[in-house]
């Protein structure tokens, strides 16, 4: 029930929501956010770290299709649910004080967090598919409506985009259930027993449809030229959803939905997958490098730092997918950070060009120093978050295939120049009479971007509670995997 | 002798059916196409549908020819200068219809030598009568509200409104 | 079967109201004998039966089709109830509608060709008035003309194809008609075992009549002009209720009448599809009326069917069922929107959507969910249309056509999104709507979502 | 007697002028007649082949035939003057505000 | 307390320290957060010196384990800390000499507007300073490693207004990354070979040489290279000097850039078996000895002069390493910390006093003015030149004798770089504090002597720079060579390994005699040239020898780097960012989308609006409809 209560507490409020007046509404859909961080630590309170799939929850829903209504959570779930219902209060705070946006805007994200949650917790190949399509709405019209220029051009294009990727996924689930004993099912074990029991080359092509959805999705090199675009022309709190949450969408789609499906065509496609991924990295790096736009700046980064999540993952190392897990928190909580401070920035400066900045932590030292922190997250410094997941991703790599491992660490590198170079334009140096007039934090920033700081810290420091929950689930997964690679061999 | 009525009437069919198409005054036209109907009904004849036959000169040579011509008096339209398509589009028309027919003959072709029946009986309007007034009943009442509709349509459209403009929104 | 009376007598009723000064009620009877009638074919569902010496034939698939037109038409009236009014012709447009509804209802349940041809007839010669019912625009009579030359030309078509069938088979009876192809039954006007050729040749000019009817191409050329032309209601009608009522000839003549022909007629079927996908979709993408757009998307939805129907056309009934059903409902919605901004601002041009999410946030929903459905995005009705077709025909193994099924269905993301698009940019204008028209669209966009989340409910008719 | 296909053939002739009317003329009562032509050619091919089969049904439907010809004609004819009003033609393709 | 308590606490009170000034930076008078700096700092110290004592006494190694840290799958690694002899000695220099320059900043940054900033700085790096000695496993001395890194950045960019200084800050970040990435690859390898990234599991596993083993320890290697800037990755280190000046001192010349020689230390057992990264080793100090020395004698910047010369000492401090004397290395890592800290204060002194002027053709006798400075600065010159008995005598003699077992030529190379460091230390010297005072009027007229709280760390160090040689006496000047013997445990396993040389006392002392000769050669040669003649060196722009443009100009290795691999990796980004995504990759995307436009519109003529024109198009299509019945 917990689970039932998890995706539709957000979608009852974003009903009410739209139907309360304006001030009313911001307040009622931060506090529905957090019921929801709420119950999602209750669940975390009452879950069971050695056990799969819990909170299970399954009823018949299109009978004849063969689609149920069936939710659940593991550890890998609970992570990314976690993730969630963490950072949609946070996203809820950033909008609370700024007046353009009426309460329809509010209602979308709610509905979007009822979506993702959706996707994470569900346990039907339909349902999945459904609430992964239905998580494209509420963003779609985010970014439409209260977008930047050229929003009609470019979320069209990010629509376009993804749905393609989406519907090739479902031919694949499709594809999958017609092979599922009869009558047919889309019940995720019997998919995966469906996925196991095909040839090679039938893997394949599931393997081809299912991880192009996902990886237009994160998105990894070369179908990513949505996403700069997109993540620049949304207003922020669309970019956080997108950035810290919506993509994760991806590599969660590939851990559960593609690796134990299709394991003798992971194993085979899964270097040339890989090989896209750390190309990725490095392309989207050296891009980062030369851009002037600070939002799009992250946006690139956050390409590369999600190359890295997916090859990691896809080495089917436990420190590999654990490492993708812990990575998948870090850079949700960091980008979220990121992008609130360049939104400050341009706020304040109206502007997000980075040759126009300078001398920021001449005049907002506090700023600044969170800014720095969150960065040092991003480039993986030790004791942030972003260093335990990175290296376990580099860890996975290394054992896969040294070059691979070594190409790919070279983000360590590349995110520090780009990283470094982005901090020294817009917070060293002398102020200007762009920067002059920015102020310091005021207290509502501070309380978004003190918990944030204050995590990247504390996961860095200590992250193993949060390794524990998906272990389990993590080890069954791969279990699973070498068990029918090895029969199969 | 009924093969030869036969070939002369189809003559005068086809004959007169492409002067219809041809025949540059309107009046003309409307005229062959009069004349085309006649020998279709001598065909009717031919193959036993006296009944219809005749029904058919009553309705078609008789009221819709008549609207035809009534209509192009009307509006005044017996002339030759009417606008006429360019020559491409002409013989594109008939190099079309060309084509149509010889696909259609073709692939009609060597399908049956039957020769027609005669000294049948069922063109007779006791037969077709108890035919229409049994199985054919509640399609016969429909086509009563077939013309009611056309009717009514007819009396909406063509009345005039004063309020009536040529007027252009584009 | 007493649904067709109500209605026919619903039509008449409105003609004596002219006679008889009843205009005020004219309406309410109106509704109120549609919504009879609507009862009567859903009492009627455990009767299956032939009535009239075998003319029209009662299954279930008739009678479910039956209720969706009523049921579409109830909605049709309630939107376009602004049509009737302040005109000097308001009788002889609800007759006309009526006869056209009774006109749809005999080519639903026909079982000779004798009511199909008069089914189409009455329909059409309604329509073609109807279509130029706006006597002031010069577009309506052009529509109405365009209709009406290309519609009487196509019927000669369907007529000669009827002729041959009648020619090989000596019945104008779908029974007879259905059986006589049988090998076992020797041909009526050859006496041998073998169908004469021109029995083929029937069957496709058949085809192309239907093809026309529901405007697949290359025979759809009439419908962008037709749509776009015709008083906003009519172009409703036509969209929904004649559309629904094509697909049941299609269906009746295609996979119960030449049953033992589906197979061979598969590949043309399929290349209409195909013509049909690239033409309207491609020049969808550029149209800048809404009336306009959604006639070209009303003929690539038509692709959508011809996929399910040519996959499998003996068992496809259920899925197109429940693909119109979808169609009918978003059709109604957008069609309801267009209207009501085509009555405020005089024209369907894409721009004068400008600022609607702003100004009125449920028309915008209301256009918004219509695309949305007709684009197939879930977890709208539109959706499990697609959804159920795509598997139909994969499951019958074409998957080159899925996939031109579904590039064909991203192009749509592309322009039923326009809309959507020009809806969120500002502008100041603002527009009223009826308390009325809201309840409308309240029940359209819940209907959406229900049939949507819970096809089921249709899937267990 | 004539052999059967001969009529059909007959027929078809005559229906493809009908069709070629229509695509060669711009004069829109012709191209109506035209139309006609077309019908007519379809009644001939029906009331022959209702001999041969003696069987009613086939001149039965001719009947039907008519009544929709007439309809149609006093329909279409009543359009095209509503045109004329407005246009002072009756020219098929002076109509071509819809388009694109 | 306990033991454990006790080792928890070392690296955690400049952590606290800093936690504790950064929060509240802003309202803390100045006082109070040099106290709490230097408290945390100094209690630290009393507590390495207790570990220090009990170790001396013989107690085992301590190695306390608090929590783990990152688990995954069959990788784990745990907060754990490790106190041995060579972490325990690391932890003297670190918090002692840390201690003493934490004083120094009081009186150095009294008016600098972040005081509190660089306390709480400088108190971050002792913590991860410590961090790195103290970890028991890799990773946390990754941690470390890359944290004072990290400490580094933000100091040496401390004056952030400067965008030159920010990108000597960036420049030592990125290399030193550099470097990390390398070490961590190897860590990783360990990992992946050893199963454990655990001192105490690795090195018993490590028992015979191998080929991944040669690449884990040249990959580790390449990470010392970054952080102790040795070639190729020593550009930074001269940059680096943009910081404040006891930032040079700490983590420039005596703490964090001697990293790298005590994390190759530490893994001793895994360089002993594998010969060729020793022999890589040896090669990059002596290179980078010989070669940093020669740049360091055209340098004009008094900082620059002695950040070469840290360069140039770090190799011969990898001299030592790739000879196999690592406690000889640890000595000399020792007695450098002790004066080049010293110096580099000295200099900071005179930097203080000049205000801010670190040119030495704007110094000179400069003795009179700042005596203590002066005397200070020239023991540390005399140490570091070897002169016996200070400091730098005792160790850096011992690693050329270590290194004429090994090879003479590369003793030879090791006795020229340290006679060249014997020649610019003095010109140095002799530039700045003798003859005539060549900067402003204005200027003169201000030279003070530095305040109590710069000259007592100036004279500490001085005793120590004067006094430290003498732990590690070598035996045939009849000393112990304690040091040796107290860090004997850590290098145990690879003594065993190693072949043990044995060198005759004559030798030993001929080449004593001559080093200590050509030394006093080179001060002579000096005392001419820069005393005797008064030569100063040419001011900016004007003629100089081909020879000495280049060395002036280092050789042009950083114009070197600039266009083969960062100038190439910004056209690279360009060529990526326009080429290959805006013109390839989105162009194709939106090329569908135009294509699709395109076609729309030739499409949409074909609805030309002629009625007669669509049932044109009809019948064609009822011809090919009927033209299918041909197929069938």
């Amino acid at each position: 029930m917990l689970t039932i209560a998890l995706i539709f507490v957000p979608l009852i409020a974003a009903v009410i929501v739209l139907g309360l007046p304006q001030l009313l509404a911001r307040f009622f859909a931060f506090f529905a956010a957090l019921v929801e961080l709420l119950i999602s630590l209750v669940v975390i309170f009452h879950f069971n770290k050695l056990q799969g799939v819990q909170f299970v929850f399954d009823t018949p829903w299109i009978q004849s299709m063969g689609i149920n209504f069936s939710v659940g959570m593991d550890g890998i779930s609970l992570l990314l649910v976690l993730l969630t219902t963490v950072l949609t209060p946070g996203i809820l705070v950033t909008a609370l004080r700024d007046s353009t946006k009426p309460s329809s805007y509010f209602s979308l994200i709610l509905l979007m967090q009822s979506a993702m949650i959706g996707v994470f917790v569900a346990q039907d190949g339909f349902l999945f598919y459904l609430f992964w399509e239905i998580a494209l709405i509420p963003i779609y019209f985010i970014c439409l409506m209260w977008g930047g220029e050229n929003r009609g051009r470019i979320t069209l294009k990010f629509f376009i985009y993804t749905l393609t990727g989406s519907l090739l996924m479902l031919v694949a689930i499709v594809y999958l259930y017609y092979h599922t004993p009869a009558p047919h099912s889309f019940a995720l074990q019997s998919l995966y027993e469906a996925g196991r029991s095909l040839s090679l080359p039938q893997q394949t092509m599931v393997f081809v449809g299912m991880f192009l959805a996902f990886a237009i999705k994160m998105p990894v090199f070369p179908v990513h030229t949505w996403q700069p675009d997109t993540y620049t022309t949304a207003p922020l709190q669309g970019t956080m959803l997108l950035s810290a949450i919506m993509l994760k969408m991806g590599i969660y789609g590939v851990i559960r939905w593609l690796i134990p499906m299709v394991p003798l065509a992971v194993k085979e496609w899964g270097m040339t997958a890989i090989i896209f991924s750390v190309i990725g990295i490095i392309y989207a790096s050296a891009i980062a490098l030369v851009q002037k736009d600070f939002k799009r700046l992250i946006a690139y980064s956050s390409i590369a730092h999600v190359g890295l999540i997916s090859a990691g993952t896809l080495t089917l190392t436990s420190v590999g997918v654990q490492g993708a897990m812990i990575q998948m928190i870090s850079h949700g909580v960091i980008v979220f950070g990121l992008f609130y401070i360049v939104e400050i920035i341009s706020e304040r400066t109206k502007t997000r060009e980075l040759p126009k900045l300078g001398g920021i932590r001449n005049v907002a030292p506090l700023m600044a120093s969170c800014f720095l922190v969150i960065m040092l997250g991003s480039v993986a410094l030790p004791l942030t978050s972003g260093f335990v997941g990175e290296f376990l991703l580099i860890n996975s790599l290394v054992q896969y295939k040294l070059w691979i491992g070594a190409t790919a660490g070279l983000t360590i590198i590349l995110g520090a120049v780009y990283m470094f170079k982005t901090f020294q334009k817009s917070m060293s140096g002398e102020t200007n009479s762009t920067t002059a007039q920015v102020t310091d934090l005021s207290y509502h920033e501070r309380l978004v971007l003190f918990p944030v700081v204050f995590l990247i810290v504390l996961i860095g420091i200590y992250p193993k509670p949060l390794l524990d929950i998906s272990a389990t689930a993590v080890n069954d997964l791969l279990s699973v995997f070498s068990h029918v690679s090895a029969s199969a061999n | 002798m009924t093969a030869y009525l036969f070939y002369f009437l189809s003559f005068v069919a086809i004959f007169s059916a492409l002067l219809v198409v041809f025949s540059k005054n309107p009046v003309y036209s409307i005229l062959y196409l009069i004349i085309t109907f006649f020998a279709i009904a001598g065909h009717y004849v031919l193959v036993n549908a006296q009944f219809l036959a005749a029904v058919h000169v009553i309705v078609y040579a008789g009221a819709i020819m008549v609207l035809f011509l009534y209509v192009i008096m009307l509006l005044n339209l017996n002339k030759e200068d009417e606008p006429h398509k360019s020559y491409l589009a002409k013989i594109a028309a008939v190099i079309c219809a060309g084509i149509m027919m010889v696909v259609l003959v073709a692939s009609l072709r060597g399908t049956m030598q039957t020769a027609t029946k005669s000294g049948s009986e069922i063109g007779f309007v006791n037969n077709l009568g108890k035919v229409l007034f049994n199985e054919f009943l509640l399609p016969f009442e429909i086509s009563s509200i077939l013309l009611l509709a056309a009717m009514v349509g007819v009396v909406m459209v063509g009345k005039a409104d004063h309020t009536t403009q040529p007027q252009d929104k584009k | 079967m007493n649904a067709l009376y109500i209605i026919c007598g619903t039509g008449v009723f409105a003609l004596l109201a002219e006679v008889f000064s009843w205009k005020k009620w004219i309406n309410y009877v109106s509704l109120s004998g549609l919504i009879l009638a609507t009862i009567l074919t859903i009492l009627d569902w455990r009767s299956v039966s032939y009535r009239f010496h075998g003319m029209v034939y009662y299954d279930h698939v008739a009678l479910a089709f039956t209720a969706l037109i009523l049921l579409a038409s109830i909605f049709w009236f309630w939107m376009s109830r602004d049509y009737f009014k302040g005109d000097e012709h308001t009788t002889d447009k609800s007759a006309l509608v009526f006869f056209a509804i009774a006109g749809a209802m005999m080519m639903i349940s026909f079982n000779n060709m004798a009511m199909l041809f008069l089914g189409i007839e009455v329909l059409s010669i309604s329509l073609y008035v109807l279509a130029g019912s706006d006597k002031t625009n010069l577009f309506s009579t052009e529509a109405s003309f365009k209709y009406f030359l290309m519609g009487s030309f196509s019927t000669g078509f369907l007529l000669f194809g009827i002729a041959l069938v009648y020619g090989a088979t000596g019945s104008f009876s779908i029974t007879t008609i259905s059986e006589s192809t049988s090998p076992l039954i020797s041909s009526a006007i050859t006496g041998t075992q073998s169908i004469p050729r021109f029995y083929f040749i029937g069957m496709l000019l058949m085809l192309v009549g239907v093809a026309f009817k529901i405007s697949a191409a290359p025979f759809h050329l009439w419908t962008p002009d037709v749509y776009e032309g015709s008083p906003t209601p009519i172009t409703t009608f036509m969209s929904t209720v004649v559309k629904i009522a094509a697909f049941s000839v299609l269906i009746k003549i295609f996979s119960v009448c030449f049953a033992r022909y589906a197979h061979s007629l598969q590949l043309l079927e399929q290349g209409l599809m195909v013509v049909t996908f690239i033409v309207a979709n491609i020049a969808a993408v550029r149209q800048k009326n809404l009336k306009r757009m959604l006639a070209f998307s009303s003929v690539s939805q038509v692709g959508y069917l011809l996929l399910a129907f040519s996959s499998d056309s003996q068992h496809s009934s259920g899925v197109l069922f429940y693909y119109l059903i979808a169609y009918s409902v978003a059709s109604l919605l957008a069609f309801a929107v267009i209207n009501l901004i085509e009555i405020q601002k005089g024209s369907a041009s894409i721009d004068n959507l400008k600022g609607l999410f702003k100004n009125n946030p449920l028309m915008a929903v209301a256009m918004t969910i219509a695309m949305f459905s007709l684009a197939g995005i879930p977890p709208l009705a539109g959706f499990f249309g697609k959804y159920l077709v795509f598997t139909l025909s994969l499951s019958h193994g074409f998957v080159a056509l899925t996939v031109l099924a579904v590039i064909a269905s991203l192009i749509g993301v592309y322009y039923y999104f326009a809309p959507v698009v020009v809806m969120s940019r500002p502008s100041d204008e603002t527009l009223s709507i009826s308390k009325s028209d809201r309840y409308l669209l309240i029940i359209l966009i819940a209907i959406n979502l229900l049939v949507g989340l819970f096809p089921d409910l249709v899937r267990v008719i | 007697m004539i052999p059967i296909d001969n009529y059909i053939w007959l027929s078809t002739v005559l229906f493809s002028i009908g069709v070629l009317g229509v695509l060669y003329r711009r004069n829109a009562i012709i191209v109506f007649a035209c139309i006609e032509l077309m019908l007519n050619a379809v009644n001939l091919l029906l009331v022959v082949f209702s001999n041969q089969l003696n069987d009613p049904t086939g001149q039965v439907f001719v009947f039907f035939i008519m009544a929709v010809a007439a309809a149609e004609v006093a329909v279409g004819l009543a359009i095209l003057v509503m045109i004329y009003r407005k246009t002072k033609s009756v020219d098929i393709d002076i109509l071509n505000q819809l388009k694109g | 307390m306990s033991i454990k308590a006790m080792i928890f606490l070392i690296p955690l009170l400049p952590l606290l320290g800093f936690v504790l000034i950064a929060t509240i930076r802003k309202r803390l008078v100045r006082g109070f957060a040099a106290l709490i700096g230097c408290g945390s700092v100094f209690t630290s110290f009393i507590f390495s010196l207790v570990l220090f004592i009990k170790l001396l006494n013989g107690a085992e190694p301590f190695n306390v384990t608090y929590f783990s840290w990152i688990a995954a799958g069959n990788f784990s690694a745990s907060f754990s800390y490790l106190i041995d002899p060579l972490s325990s000695l690391m932890l003297l220099i670190i918090t002692g000499i840390g201690f003493l320059i934490h004083i120094y900043s009081i009186g150095y940054m009294w008016k600098d507007e972040g005081f509190n900033r660089f306390f709480s700085y400088l108190n971050l790096f002792v913590f991860f300073m410590l961090l790195l000695v103290m970890g028991s496993n890799y990773l946390l001395m990754y941690v470390g490693w890359e944290g004072v890194g990290l400490c580094s950045y933000l100091l040496i960019g401390f004056w952030s207004k400067n965008q030159d200084y920010n990108d000597a800050a960036n420049k030592a970040f990125i290399m030193n990354r550099i470097g990390d990435l390398s070490l961590i690859i190897g860590v990783i390898l360990i990992f992946i070979n050893y199963g454990s990234i655990n001192y105490a599991d690795v090195f018993p596993k490590v028992t015979e040489g191998s080929f991944v083993l040669t690449v884990i320890t040249v990959l580790l290697f390449i990470g010392a290279t970054g952080k102790s800037a040795q070639i190729p990755l020593y550009t930074w280190l001269p940059d680096a000097m943009a910081g404040p000046t006891p930032v040079s001192a700490l983590i420039h010349a005596a703490t964090m850039v001697t990293a790298g020689v005590y994390m190759v230390a530490r893994n001793n057992i895994l360089y002993t078996l594998s010969p060729v990264a020793m022999e890589l080793v040896l090669v990059i100090g002596l290179a980078t000895a010989l070669f940093a020395a020669t740049i360091a004698l055209a340098q004009n910047d008094i900082k620059k002069v002695l950040a070469y010369s840290t360069v140039s000492q770090l190799g011969l401090m990898f001299v030592a390493l790739g000879v196999g004397a690592y406690a000889s290395g640890i000595f000399h890592m020792a007695t450098h910390a002790f004066f080049k800290a010293l110096l580099f204060l000295g200099a900071g002194s005179v930097i203080h006093a000049l205000h801010h002027e670190q040119d030495i053709r704007n110094m000179g006798g400069l003795r009179k003015y700042i005596p203590i400075t002066f005397f200070t600065f020239l023991v540390g010159v005399l140490a570091i030149s070897g002169i016996p008995p200070f400091a730098g005598f005792f160790s850096k003699d011992e690693i050329l004798a270590k290194a004429f077992e090994h090879n003479q030529l590369a003793w030879l190379i090791a006795v020229i770089a340290s006679l060249l460091t014997v020649f610019y230390m003095l010109r140095l010297l002799f530039i700045t504090f003798y003859g005539k005072n060549r900067s402003s009027e204005e200027t003169i007229h201000h030279i003070h002597e530095s305040p109590a709280s710069i000259t007592i760390p100036l004279i500490v160090l001085a005793v120590l720079s004067a006094a430290g040689g003498f732990m590690g006496v070598p035996e045939i000047l009849g000393g112990s060579n304690w040091i040796e013997h107290f860090l004997s445990p850590v290098f145990a396993k690879s003594h065993e390994v190693m072949t043990e040389y044995t060198m005759s006392h004559t030798t030993e002392y001929v080449l004593m005699g001559v080093i200590v000769v050509f030394t006093l050669v080179m001060i002579a040669l000096a005392y001419v040239r820069y005393v005797s003649r008064a030569r100063v060196p040419a001011s900016e722009g004007s003629e100089l020898s081909v020879a000495h443009r280049i060395i002036y100009h280092k050789y042009y290795i950083d114009e070197f780097y600039e266009s083969i691999v960062v100038k190439p990796f910004y056209w690279i980004s360009k060529l990526f960012d326009i080429v290959i995504e805006k013109s390839g990759i989105d162009r194709l995307v939106n090329l569908i989308s135009e294509s699709l436009q395109d076609w729309s519109n030739r499409f949409r003529k074909l609805q030309n609006g002629y009625v007669g024109f669509y049932i044109f198009i009809m019948v064609i299509g009822v011809i090919l409809v009927i033209a299918y019945s041909f197929l069938k």
